[in-house]
C-alpha cells in the first residue's frame, strides 16, 4: 500500500504550461497518475496533451475533483501557488520548485500545519508510489514495487539507492522526496509515521544529509514510536562548515549539522547507518532477509 | 550571503535600530578623514567575514585622527583567518557599563524565528549556553502571530533586563524582528548590545545573513555583496552559475547532479582515496535538467584547479538525460583540450544512449564505468597512477 | 464610523487608488473656485451619509464654473433623506465606458474578509446578487494568509474582467486590501468602478466605514468625524460619552444595563403599548458598573427629548450596583426637576439595598415593580394616563 | 456535569490588578473558583488577595498549572493579552474586555481556530457553572444548579432570564456568555454542540439578539445535530437598520440581522421563540414538564 501518492490522487499540475511542467505531467500520467488537471492562469481552456488547463487551482477543484497540487512555478510565485492550491482546498501539495525564499515557507508551514494539510517540498523530486502512481520527477523506470518505505531530503541520491535496491531485488512501497530547504512540508517524522502506519511496508530506509537535526530528532522518534527496521544513509561527510552544499539546507552550522554527528545519533538509536548508498542498500537488504 | 558589519549596521539603522555614528573607509587616509569629521576617539574595525577580528589585532582604539590613520594603515591587507582585510569601518568610540547578547535565528527546527537575549553578552553565546544556560533567554514566535508586545516583555524579565533598560532594548528587539522579517534575514545577531554608563542601549557589532534565495526582493542588500572576496576558483563558479564549493588539499575533480548524490560522491571518493592520500577537490551539483552546455561550464569551473588531476563525472539521470551529458563531456573536453583522465558513472533517463554516445567518440582518456563505488575506486587508480 | 465620499476618496488615494482630481467646498463660492482651478467640466456632489443621492438630486454636472456655483447653491442645505447637505465635493467630470462594483466587507459570519467584484456596477449590489448572482465574484481572505496574488486573479477572472483592464483592477484590489486591513476598515466600497473610454479604471465613489473600537489607532480619521451631523439628542449623548439611539416616534424613555437587556426592554415595552400606541423612545444602555453619576447623566439625556413622558428603568445588576442606581435616579430627579412618572425595576446585585432607597426617599412621581414585564405594563399605563 | 468551566478549570487573571481585574479575581474563588494565578506585567511576585501576580502568562502556566485564562485589560491591550494567553498554552481563553478592535479579533480567531483554543468573548460575562465554578461577572447569586444549559450573546439579558427560569424552579448546569461582538471567539453553534455532548443538560436556552446570523445558522445546527429540546429568545424586534444597539455585533444591515427574520428561521426549523425573557422561560419550563 502507497502513502501519500495513491490510487486515489487527482493531480492538479500548477505551471503546467511551462518546459518542465508539461514534460512531467505527461510523464507522471503515462505513468497512470490521474493527472486531472493543470493551471496557468490566462491559459484557462486550453489543453496540454490532453490535460484541462484551468486559469485557477479552485476551478481545477470545482470541475476534476483535484485532491493533490503539484507545483511547478517559478520560486517568485511559487508562494502563492502553494496559498492557492490550499485555499482551494488541495489537501496534499508536492512542490518541487527549487529557491524559494525561506521566510516564505516559513509563513507557509507555520499556516498549512495547523490545518492538516500534508506537503512536500519545496524543492523536492516529488513521491513514486511504483506501479500505482507518480507525482514529480522521480525516473520511475529505477525503481520497482515492493515492501521498503525510502525517505529523503535528496532526489538523485534517492535514485541511486533505489537502483542498489532494485539491484539487489527490493522494491518500493512508496519512494519520499522530502525535499532539501531549510523547511520543508513534512520532516523525516511525519513520513515515518506514515511507513509504521502502512500495512505495505516493511522496512523503512531514511536518507539524510547535513544540515538541521531532523535526522537525530528523527532517530528519537524512530527509537520511541517506529516498530518497522529502519537502515539510514547519511550524505556529506566531507563538507565543511558554512558552505551551503547546493541545497539551500544542507549547511553546517558550527558543530550542528555535520554528518557524523547525525551517524552518531543514529547509530546511539541502534539504527544501521551504511557508509555508501550501495551498503546502505545492502543493510537493508539484510534486515529483510 | 552574509554582510559585514557596517553594512549590517546600515540595515539596523533603517530600522530604527541605534548604533555608533560612523563611515566606511577603504584606505588609511580615508580612516583619517573619517575620525576627523567624528571627532574624538575612534575605533578602527577591519570588515571581514570571520570572528575572532579583535583577537587578531583588526579592531584598535585611537585616540586621534593620526593614530586612526595608522592602525588602519596596518589593519588594512592583513589576513585574518584566510580573509585580507580591504574595508574598514571606523565609528565613535563608546564607553560601556554592561554588554547584552541579542539575536533573532532562522530556527529550522522549530520552523519559527527564534529570539535570544541574556545580559552575559561580548563572548561568544555558545559559552553563555554552555556555562550559565539561565542567563539566557530564548523565545520562539510564530511568523503567523507575529511579534506581540508579550513577547518582549517575557524576553526582557526572562533575562533579567533592568527596568529602566527595558524599554529601549524592547524597541531594539521590535525593531530587529522587523528587520528579521522584512529583509528575509537568516540571522540578525547583536553582540555586544552595550549599555553606556548614562544608560543609553545601543548596538556595537552585527552579524546579519539574508537568504540568497529571496536577494531578488532587496536589490539594495544583494548589491552589497563584496564581489572581490573569496576564492577565485569560487568566483569563477558563481560569475557561471554553477553550484560549486571548493574543498581544501584535493586532487580529484568531481560532478554530480543534484546535491545529495554529490555529496555522496564526495564521501565515497574520500573513502576511496584514504589509503593513498587522495581526496575530492571540490563539490560541484550541476543540478536537475543539466544540458551540454551546462556541462561543459561546469568542466571549465573544474579544471581551472590546477591541482585537480582527475575528474568523476556521477550523474543518475532524472530531469537529466544522459545523452546530454555525454554530449557535455565531449564538447568540454575538445573546447577545453583536457587530457587529465576522466571517470564517468552514468545512470538513469537516457543512461544507455549517453553510454553509447560516449563509447562511439571514445577519447583515450574517458573512462566509463558502472557504479559509483566503482567508479571512485577508479578515478582514485587513475590518479594515483598520474602520480607516479 | 462612516466616511463621506471625499474622505473615503481621500483615503484611497494614500493607498494608492485612483481617483479623481477634485476638494471639498462648504460654500458656493468654494465650489467656484475649485471649478475654476480644475478647469472644465465638473461635478458637484453633496456629501451626505445616505444613498440615493443622485435621485435626490445631490449630484449634479456643471459645464463651467458659474454652473457648479449654482449647482452648489441649489445643494446646499438641501435634505437628502433626513440629512442636511453642508459639504460638497467637486471633482472633474469623467467619461465613462464602463461601471463596475468592488468591495470589502468584514464578513462576520465566514470571520474573514470578503471581496466582491462585478462589471455590474453602479447600481445597488443587492440587486446584481439577486438578478445575476453569477456575475457577482466573492471571495473570502484568510487574514492570517494575506492577500495573495491568486486572490486577485481568481477574483478578476470570475467577475470576467477584460484582460486589458485586469493589471488596474488588480491594483484597485490590492490597494483597498491594504486599506481595510491597515485602517481597521469594516467596509471599503467603490460603486462604481468605471473605465474610461480610454482603458483607465478609477474610483468614481467610495463607502468607507472605519471601526469605532480602533479610531484611537488612527487619529486622523477620528478626526473627519462630522460633529455637525445627526440627531441633536444623540449628540448630546455622544458628548456625555452615554450609548443612546433615538427611536422615531417613541414617548416612553427607556433605561437598561447590558445591551441585550436594553433591546429586550425595547421589545416589552413596544408590546405593552401596542394596544395603546405607545412606543419607546430610545435605546439607552449605561453599561456595567454604572455609578450614580452616570445613571444621573444618562437620565439628563433622556429628559432632553421633549417628546418623552415616561421613563423606564430596567437594572439587573451584575458589576452594576442597585444601591448605586437608586441614589442616582434620586440624584438625577433632584438635579433635573423632573416630575414625569419614572417607573424603576431593580434586580440582581445590592437590589433590596437599592429598593430600600427608593422607598425611603419616596418621590411621589416615582413607582416600583418587581418584574420586568410589570414595569412595562407600568410605564404604559402612567404614559397613557398622563395623556388622559 | 458543566462544560468550558469546570472543576478542572485552574484560573489565571489576566489584568488582575486592575480595579475590576481584582474584584472579580476575587469573587471568582470566593464561589469556589480555582483562582491559581494573575498577571500584571511589572507586578511579578506581588499577591492579589492571596493570589499571587506573574509578569508574564507562562509564569503562572508554569509555576501554578493555570490552564484557562481571563483577560480583563483594557481593549488596547487585550489582542496581545489574549495572544500571551494562547502562546503560553491556555487551552480556554475568556475575554471580558469590551471594546476591542474587531480587526484584531479578525487575527485572533483565524489564529487560535485551527489550534483548537476555546475563547468566550471578547464583550461577554463568563461562564458560570452554578457550584462549580465562575469565571467572569455573572452573578452567581441569581442562578440555581439545574440541567438548563443557557448561551447567549448578551450579559444582563442572559441574568434576567436565569432569574426568570430560578423562578420557575429551573436551575443551570452551565451559563455561557459569548459576546455581543462581532467577532467572538465561540459561536452558539460551538456551544450547542457542547451542551448536546453534555450528559448533565437536558434543555437549551439560546438568547440571541440582532445582527450577524449567527442564530440563523444554529437554527440549521440545531435541526440536523442537536437531540435536546432548544428554545430561544431574540432581543432586538424595535431596533432601527444602520444603528449599533450597544454591542458592536448589534446592528441591523441592510434586510439581515433582524429580529423577525431571526425569529422566523428559528421557528421554521420547530425551535419555539418566547416573546419576552419571561415567555421563553415557560417556554423552557414546559418542555421539561
Amino acid at each position: 500500500m502507497p502513502i501519500i501518492v495513491t490510487a486515489e490522487t487527482r493531480l492538479v499540475v500548477q505551471g503546467i504550461t511551462g518546459r518542465e511542467g508539461s514534460f512531467h505531467a505527461s510523464r507522471n500520467r503515462d505513468y497512470g497518475t490521474a493527472v486531472v488537471a493543470g493551471v496557468t492562469p490566462g491559459k484557462g481552456g486550453q489543453d496540454v496533451d490532453g490535460v484541462p488547463v484551468y486559469d485557477t487551482v479552485a476551478g481545477a477543484v470545482a470541475e476534476q475533483d483535484a485532491n493533490t497540487a503539484m507545483v511547478f512555478v517559478p520560486p517568485r510565485f511559487a508562494a502563492d501557488a502553494i496559498y492557492e492550491a490550499v485555499d482551494a482546498g488541495c489537501g496534499t501539495i508536492i512542490c518541487i520548485t527549487e529557491g524559494i525564499p525561506a521566510h516564505d515557507m516559513l509563513r507557509i508551514y507555520n499556516y498549512i500545519r495547523p490545518r492538516g494539510v500534508t506537503m512536500l517540498g519545496p524543492n523536492c523530486p516529488g513521491a513514486l508510489s511504483p506501479g500505482i502512481a507518480n507525482v514529480g520527477i522521480i525516473p520511475a523506470q529505477v525503481f520497482a514495487a515492493g515492501r521498503v518505505g525510502l525517505v529523503s531530503r535528496s532526489g538523485t541520491l534517492t535514485y541511486q539507492i533505489g537502483k542498489e535496491l532494485a539491484d539487489l531485488g527490493l522494491g518500493n512501497s512508496t519512494i519520499v522526496g522530502i525535499g532539501g530547504d531549510p523547511i520543508v512540508g513534512s520532516s523525516f517524522i511525519d513520513i515515518l509515521e506514515r511507513f509504521e502506519a502502512d500495512p505495505g511496508t516493511d522496512l523503512i530506509v531514511m536518507v539524510g544529509e547535513i544540515g538541521g537535526d531532523e535526522e537525530e530528532k528523527a532517530g528519537a522518534y524512530i527509537d520511541e514510536h517506529v516498530s518497522k527496521p529502519v537502515v539510514a544513509y547519511i550524505a556529506g561527510f566531507q563538507a565543511p562548515a558554512g558552505k551551503t552544499m547546493g541545497h539551500a539546507g544542507a549547511i553546517i552550522s558550527g558543530s550542528s549539522g555535520t554528518a557524523a554527528g547525525k551517524q552518531q545519533a543514529l547509530q546511539a538509536r541502534g539504527i544501521p547507518v551504511g557508509d555508501s548508498p550501495t551498503a546502505a542498500a545492502r543493510l537493508a537488504a539484510e534486515r529483510l532477509a | 550571503m552574509d554582510l559585514l558589519e557596517y553594512q549590517g549596521k546600515q540595515l539596523f539603522a533603517r530600522f530604527g535600530l541605534p548604533v555608533s555614528e560612523g563611515a566606511p573607509a577603504g584606505t588609511a587616509a580615508e580612516a583619517r578623514a573619517v575620525a576627523e569629521q567624528l571627532g574624538g576617539p575612534v575605533v578602527v574595525k577591519a570588515q571581514v567575514l570571520v570572528g575572532g577580528r579583535g583577537k587578531a589585532g583588526g579592531i584598535k582604539l585611537a585616540a586621534d585622527p593620526a593614530e586612526a590613520e595608522q592602525h588602519a594603515a596596518a589593519i588594512l591587507g592583513m589576513d585574518i583567518r584566510g580573509h585580507t582585510v580591504r574595508q574598514l569601518w571606523i565609528e565613535r568610540a563608546s564607553d560601556i557599563a554592561s554588554e547584552y547578547y541579542f539575536s533573532i535565528t532562522f530556527d529550522r527546527g522549530a520552523k519559527q524565528p527564534l529570539l535570544m537575549l541574556t545580559t552575559e553578552g561580548g563572548v561568544e553565546i555558545e559559552t553563555v549556553a554552555e556555562q550559565s544556560p539561565e542567563k539566557l533567554a530564548r523565545l520562539h514566535v510564530d511568523p503567523l502571530m507575529g511579534l506581540q508586545p508579550f513577547h518582549v516583555r517575557r524576553l526582557c524579565f526572562a533575562a533579567g533586563i533592568p527596568a529602566a533598560e527595558a524599554k529601549q532594548v524592547g524597541a531594539i528587539i521590535e525593531g530587529a524582528y522587523r528587520a528579521f522579517i522584512e529583509t528575509d534575514a537568516m540571522l540578525v545577531e547583536i553582540n555586544p548590545l552595550i549599555v553606556t554608563p548614562d544608560g543609553v542601549v545601543r548596538a556595537l557589532d552585527s552579524k546579519y545573513t539574508v537568504d540568497d534565495n529571496a536577494l531578488y526582493r532587496h536589490p539594495d542588500i544583494a548589491g552589497m555583496r563584496d564581489a572581490e572576496s573569496g576564492d577565485p576558483q569560487e568566483r569563477l563558479a558563481r560569475e557561471r552559475g554553477v553550484n560549486f564549493v571548493k574543498l581544501d588539499g584535493g586532487d580529484i575533480g568531481t560532478l554530480a547532479n543534484g546535491a545529495g548524490l554529490a555529496m555522496s560522491t564526495l564521501d565515497v571518493v574520500a573513502a576511496a582515496g584514504e589509503a593513498t592520500g587522495h581526496r575530492p577537490a571540490n563539490f560541484l551539483d550541476v543540478g536537475g535538467g543539466a544540458d551540454a552546455e551546462a556541462i561543459a561550464t561546469a568542466m571549465e569551473v573544474l579544471l581551472s584547479d590546477p591541482n585537480v588531476r582527475a575528474v568523476l563525472f556521477n550523474v543518475f539521470g532524472g530531469i537529466t538525460r544522459g545523452d546530454e551529458v555525454a554530449h557535455g563531456i565531449l564538447t568540454a573536453l575538445e573546447r577545453l583540450d583536457a587530457t587529465l583522465p576522466i571517470v564517468v558513472r552514468l545512470d538513469g533517463t537516457n543512461a544507455e544512449e549517453g553510454r553509447r554516445i560516449l563509447a562511439d567518440a571514445a577519447p583515450p582518456n574517458l573512462h566509463v564505468e558502472a557504479t559509483m563505488l566503482g567508479a571512485a575506486a577508479r578515478v582514485v587508480e587513475l590518479v594515483e597512477g598520474s602520480a607516479a
